[in-house]
């Protein structure tokens, strides 16, 4: 499942989701789960609240295919990906992404995965209201590396 | 027609959320549409610089030689910053 | 928190800890958290019950002992480390590790690497009962591997 | 006084929780102490073969070649499947 929404999400809803809309639900002895949110503070400034800009219709489709690679390259069963989109404040929850396998191995990568790729495939872009005004955050080299990594490791 | 879009940033420079032009053989380039789009001021010669800038043809982030054809839906906007 | 219980976890509660028991809970961006369930085969075998004996103290102290590994190695809050023992049945959760760090490249590591550590240095023994009688579950070589992998990785 | 413990495989083969044995300098080796224990009988012996046999001193996974003291809580064990 990939949700774009205004919405805060409700982990415990997710989890229960993640185990039980698997065909085998039992089957799937390792959940591993990343939640993203806003930090009060980003490059040695202190973060008022941001607001999150996407790409209607293309950030599903850019999700729904990282999902199909994540699934073609590990045993996992159908993840959820959850983003926010609007105004949020330090402490609010931005991204879920929850990911069920037999081992616990293609759950970390996988989940891992579709992190790194969310950030550089993704169409969100992140504005920050911060002390010294308001600006678009910058997109991170670190971020570039993480994903590349997993092209090597192909 | 061609469908142009802008996000975040370029979308900001520019002060437009998209524009409708028409499609000429001469368009079938995204680098010939930028170079179209870039002479409607400083503005957006500032927006349209290609460095730093990403593109998406029919919603897939696409790279400067992707071909162009009438009715694409094409997106300019910068580094993503999602997640 | 390290917590051995007989009593089911709830992960929103845990979640909730997790996220509001650090010194700054604003400055964490990043949550991993995995869960290991019991599945209902194991090497072919179909899994009726299971039950998990641990040795007291020595758990405890073993598994404070992996914490304070990954903290002296990654920038994470305190952990959350639950494990259940006794009778437990196929989809039961068995384990619960919950991390918080800045960045979540740290997160990840540090989640994976207390649960790689977990299954072989914590003293914890899985006997399934099945169709074909009840035995002890063998340790897996590729748990050696996973923990393995940490100490070249250093 | 030495406390022995045997968790799992190991303490149902051996049939037995724990037992304590007397200290004397001749067991300030681990194997030592298992040598004595295996003489206890067949089961005793299978138990405690060294091969996938883990010991625990005071709670701490050890070496064979570590040393005991009088006071100390032996654990012997088959490797762990926690998780």
């Amino acid at each position: 499942m990939i949700n774009i929404q205004k919405d805060d999400f409700d982990i415990a809803a997710l989890y229960q989701q993640l185990n039980h809309s698997q065909l085998n639900p039992n089957g799937y002895g390792a959940i591993v789960t990343f939640v993203g949110k806003v930090r009060d503070f980003n490059q040695q400034q202190h973060i008022g609240s941001m607001t999150l800009e996407h790409y209607p219709g293309m950030t599903e489709k850019s999700l729904s295919d990282i999902v199909e690679q994540a699934k073609a390259r590990w045993p996992i069963g159908d993840p959820i990906i959850i983003h926010r989109v609007g105004e949020l404040a330090p402490g609010d929850q931005i991204v879920y992404i929850g990911v069920v396998s037999a081992h616990r191995k293609a759950a970390f990568e996988a989940c891992e995965f579709l992190i790194d790729y969310l950030k550089i495939k993704a169409p969100f872009w992140k504005k920050e209201q911060t002390e010294n005004g308001t600006h678009w955050v910058d997109a991170k080299e670190t971020d570039t590396t993480a994903a590349t990594r997993w092209e090597k490791a192909k | 027609m061609l469908k142009i879009i802008f996000f975040a940033q370029t979308r900001e420079l520019v002060d437009c959320d998209s524009v409708d032009i028409t499609f000429e053989a001469k368009l079938s380039q995204l680098e010939n549409i930028r170079q179209l789009l870039v002479t409607r001021g400083d503005k957006w010669d500032l927006a349209l610089q290609r460095e730093k800038l990403l593109v998406a043809v029919n919603q897939t982030m696409s790279p400067w030689d992707t071909l162009i054809n009438d009715g694409d839906e094409i997106a300019f906007f910068p580094p993503v910053t999602g997640g």
